[in-house]
């Protein structure tokens, strides 16, 4: 990808190039015909291939995720922005979101791993609160595997890496193995942070001649164009012909942490937006940035800072570089921002502003190499509907089966050694747990709680999921795994006040996964209703599948819990011998 | 630390970037954990070129308590104001939990209100906290009584399980564990508190207060 | 006896934060004739191997098995006979 | 310009514990042929100092302050010329 010459319009539609992308030949139809009248060029080309991946558009699963209960009375925030935002008193908000990295922790476990922890952080942060917790949820083929042992040591390592040099606390997290995650492993993360309510910030682009500003690491060639690649399925053969791996860098991101939340903090006034380069880089940042306001952009790639020589405007438009941000800042009040961060050491750089001809528009030395409306890179993404069919293994009923157990003991200590089941203590060994000195539960009870400083409130949080019971019954399990959230919440003190999700799935133009995700989420959102736990933010994964096989049904829940007094705060284990033992439920 | 300070021990605390460079009107100074420059390298080996050092150094040799913990501890032995060096975990992997420790010596500033031998749970994060001198360094610690804790159950591969000393003069701390993690009953334990009422003590004994 | 040294570095337009952070900790302390530094891993092994080729295949093996991660390294060895 | 390639490696009487992990882990993949091996750290510089000298001073000095901790590791390099 890095080498190939530009091909011409003309060229890209007679060899279809696009295919290879990931664009369809109706979506390079409606591109061509519909929405720009002429040919798209290799940039644009580009650029649409990246926006209109299931991982920037969701336009598999739009139609499913508006099935959400995404109401109830604490939402300030819900989904749409980079994480939701929920009122607990006080002039607080707590501010969450949960994203899955698979693909990349497939490919580069170590690396793949801390780049998801990093990006989620970023995030929590561009919303304009302090990261105070991490938590992740994995998932393995069996470990009997070398490959899989080391993809389970690295990603964890990775996160470590990323989490503990960053100093925000890893705090809880579920694991579990089965060998339907065999070349799909999953890789999702958590981040809970914490703000004042009246400095909500939000990622948009909008008053005529506001300065866009890049702020944080310089641009290469890492993960290009990683989105489309993100959401297509791949086979084993793919392992040799991958584009060059994003490297995190924590102790950049911990600086852009500072700067970033001094910006918010002390200029706020001028600051328009803001919002974190993830997925597809500086096109998906600006560009729904833009959109959000019906705003144009006028942007200057040779102003990009870029950490290597010779990148084209495709490279520089698509690059996954780590630790970069993007400001719409007030004309005139550009100098504030450059101040901060030249404190840091870090890049701040105008490289363009926002104009009101709703004209997405990138020059690269001299030329324009980038000519759309703004809409269609964002709004016109087609959206795909889909029925979904009840899996043959639901249809097929087998009789009851009934474990026969002649020793208990041996049964029980048998099931203790399970992977899934056995102590996780191996792992979240390796997280600072206790950085920032807020911890009253560390990992290896039912959820994890993080005191607020100066109240006498807390957070409670966790991940779970059982991807089982939702291969079973999408819509029960659904409910089940949020149920599972809950009860951990109210084991340990605290009430369930709303869920971020991962819905890692298989391939949704299946129309058996497709089922498989539009029950589980209605299960799920039912069962939030119930709780009076909306749903404020989360991420789709798609296509996990290797040669035609899919994960199991996997939507990971992270819950938020609020304990409104610290002596609520319980922990798992029995305190004293001769205390007694009740059991409760049904 | 920082909160430690300001809201366990009630003191008044003031955060010092790398860049200044004076510490004057200070009267003790506290190096916290995390990370400096990334632990690039090795950990603390870019921190000892920060503005800050030859105040604290110039600090140090003035006879003034200093604290370096986890990452503190490593800058200060990258700096020469401790002996040895810390290496990579045995385990060559991370290690987060709470560890029981020995007083050792209760003797010096920063531990005379806890007993000698007595046993205190206190939270170790870290990858790089395993101890190393060599031999004679060693038995110079000992003879001088510079080893003031020691683990209970060496998780890290510290030789002769060291987890904190002092430098000869004795008003230079350096420990992996985190004393400033543990001083709210809420957070697990207080027994990290005692660690800077000591330092409190032995200030309202020997000093007048700046500020 | 055969002795290996194994040099493992980044591919070139990967991300390099150590070799990054060295750079500009040198740049402050004013060594300002050093244009450029890449970090990377040393390795020395011994080998019991009975022929200089297959000390070779073994090196070989455990670049590409264990100490370089090929998604962005490379490695680079030489193989000679020492004394036992 | 000029490039230092720097070897920097544990001193021999000091335990390593990566060259350890590395060893175990060697083992267990049943490398039986590998009786030893040292984990170490490589970098290269590019100096544009004004002569050889020069830039072996500049190495040699980086070695000392920044690279290597003597306390447990030694350092080694050399400076060849090198085509601008
Ligand atoms: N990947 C992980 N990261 C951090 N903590 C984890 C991870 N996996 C498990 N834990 C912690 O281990 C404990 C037990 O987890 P789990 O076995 O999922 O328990 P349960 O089934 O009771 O929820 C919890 O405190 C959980 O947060």
């Amino acid at each position: 990808m890095l080498t190939k010459p530009e091909l011409s319009p003309q060229e890209i539609k007679d060899q279809k190039v696009y295919l290879e992308w990931g664009l369809t030949e109706e979506e390079y139809t409606t591109i061509s015909k519909k929405l720009l009248g002429r040919l798209p060029n290799y940039t644009e080309t580009g650029l649409f291939s990246g926006m209109w991946s299931e991982h920037c558009s969701y336009k598999n699963s739009k139609q499913v995720l508006k099935k959400f209960w995404t109401e109830g009375s604490r939402v300030l925030q819900g989904p749409g922005e980079g994480a939701g935002v929920l009122d607990i008193g006080d002039n607080q908000a707590v501010v969450f979101k949960a994203e899955s990295h698979n693909h990349p922790s497939f490919v580069e476990p170590f690396q793949g791993s801390a780049t998801g922890v990093g990006g989620i952080i970023r995030d929590i942060f561009s919303m304009g609160a302090k990261p105070v917790a991490l938590l992740d949820s994995l998932r393995f083929g069996e470990l009997s595997t070398p490959k899989n042992k080391y993809l389970l040591d690295q990603v964890v390592a990775g996160i470590s890496h990323y989490g503990n040099s960053i100093g925000v606390p890893t705090i809880g997290g579920e694991i579990a193995f089965d060998a339907s995650y065999d070349g799909n492993p999953l890789v999702n993360a958590m981040c809970v942070g914490l703000m004042d309510k009246d400095k909500l910030k939000s990622g948009v682009a909008k008053g005529e001649g506001n300065s866009i500003i890049y702020v944080g690491a310089k641009t290469g060639r890492d993960g290009i164009n990683g989105a489309s690649f993100a959401s297509s399925e791949f086979s084993d053969g793919e392992d040799l012909n991958r584009s060059a791996v994003q490297v995190g860098d924590p102790f950049m991101e911990k600086l852009l942490v500072d700067a970033c939340l001094e910006v918010i903090d002390k200029h706020s006034d001028i600051l328009v937006g803001i919002q974190d380069m993830g997925a597809c880089g500086l096109v998906s940042s600006s560009a729904e940035m833009a959109s959000k306001a019906g705003s144009g952009l006028n942007l200057n790639l040779d102003l990009v800072p870029q950490r290597e020589d010779h990148m084209t405007p495709y490279e520089i438009m698509l690059s996954e570089s780590q630790e970069r941000m993007v400001f719409c800042i007030k004309k005139g009040h550009e100098q504030e921002i450059f101040d901060v961060f030249k404190k840091y050491n870090l890049d701040a750089v105008t490289i363009g502003e926002v104009v009101n001809d709703g004209h997405y528009t990138l020059t690269h030395q001299g030329e324009v190499v980038c000519d759309i409306p703004t809409a269609s890179l964002v709004d016109d993404v087609p959206e795909y509907q889909h029925v979904g069919q009840k899996p043959k293994h639901l249809l097929e009923t087998k009789e009851n089966f009934v474990p026969e157990v002649t020793d208990v003991a041996e049964t029980l200590s048998k099931v203790l050694a399970q992977p899934t089941v056995a102590s996780k203590e191996s792992v979240f060994r390796q997280y600072d747990s206790r950085v920032q000195a807020n911890t009253v539960v560390a990992p290896g009870s039912d959820a994890a709680v993080i005191r607020v400083r100066n109240t006498n409130k807390s957070l409670a949080m966790t991940m779970d999921s059982n991807a089982r019971y939702i291969y079973l019954d999408p819509y029960i399990g659904g409910q089940i795994a949020v149920s599972e959230s809950a009860r951990n919440i109210v084991a340990s003190g605290g009430t369930p006040i709303g869920i971020t999700d991962c819905l890692n799935f298989g391939n949704p133009e299946n129309d058996e996964r497709f089922y498989e995700m539009d029950q589980s989420v209605q299960g799920i959102s039912k069962a939030c209703q119930t709780f009076d736990a909306p749903v404020i933010s989360g991420n789709v994964s798609l296509y996990n599948e290797t040669d035609k096989k899919a994960i199991y049904p996997t939507p990971v829940i992270g819950m938020v819990g609020l304990i409104e007094d610290n002596r609520h705060i319980t922990t798992q284990d029995f305190k004293t011998a001769g205390d007694l033992v009740y059991v409760v439920g049904q | 630390m920082y909160y430690a300070i300001k809201d366990a021990l009630q003191e008044e605390v003031e955060m010092i970037s790398c860049d200044e460079t004076s510490l004057d009107g200070f009267d003790a100074a506290l190096i916290p954990g995390g990370f400096s420059y990334g632990d690039y390298l090795r950990s603390g080996a870019i921190a000892k070129f920060a503005n800050i050092i030859p105040a604290l150094i110039e600090f140090a040799n003035a006879n003034k308590p200093v604290l370096g913990v986890c990452n503190g501890f490593q800058i200060l032995t990258e700096i020469g104001l401790l002996p040895g060096a810390l290496q990579h975990n045995k385990s060559m992997s991370f290690i987060s939990q709470i560890e029981p420790l020995t007083v050792v010596n209760n003797e010096t500033l920063f531990t005379n209100l806890y007993k000698k031998g007595q046993h205190i749970n206190i939270p170790i994060a870290h990858g790089e906290g395993n101890y190393y001198c060599d031999d004679a360094q060693l038995a110079e610690l000992k003879s001088n009584n510079q080893i003031v804790f020691t683990y209970d159950n060496n998780p890290n591969g510290s030789c002769a399980d060291i987890a904190g000393i002092t430098n000869q003069a004795g008003n230079v701390l350096g420990m992996m564990p985190h004393p400033e993690r543990a001083v709210e009953t809420i957070l697990g334990s207080e027994e990290g508190l005692t660690l800077f009422q000591s330092i409190l003590k032995s200030f309202k004994g020997e000093l007048n207060r700046v500020n | 006896m055969y002795l290996a040294k194994i040099h493992i570095t980044h591919k070139a337009s990967i991300l390099d934060p150590q070799g990054e952070a060295i750079k500009n900790a040198l740049h402050r302390l004013d060594y300002q004739d050093v244009s450029n530094i890449t970090a990377g891993k040393y390795f020395e092994t011994t080998l019991t191997s009975d022929s200089k080729e297959q000390a070779e295949a073994t090196t070989r093996s455990i670049c590409e098995s264990l100490l370089a991660n090929q998604n962005m390294e490379t490695f680079l060895f030489t193989v000679e006979k020492v004394e036992d």
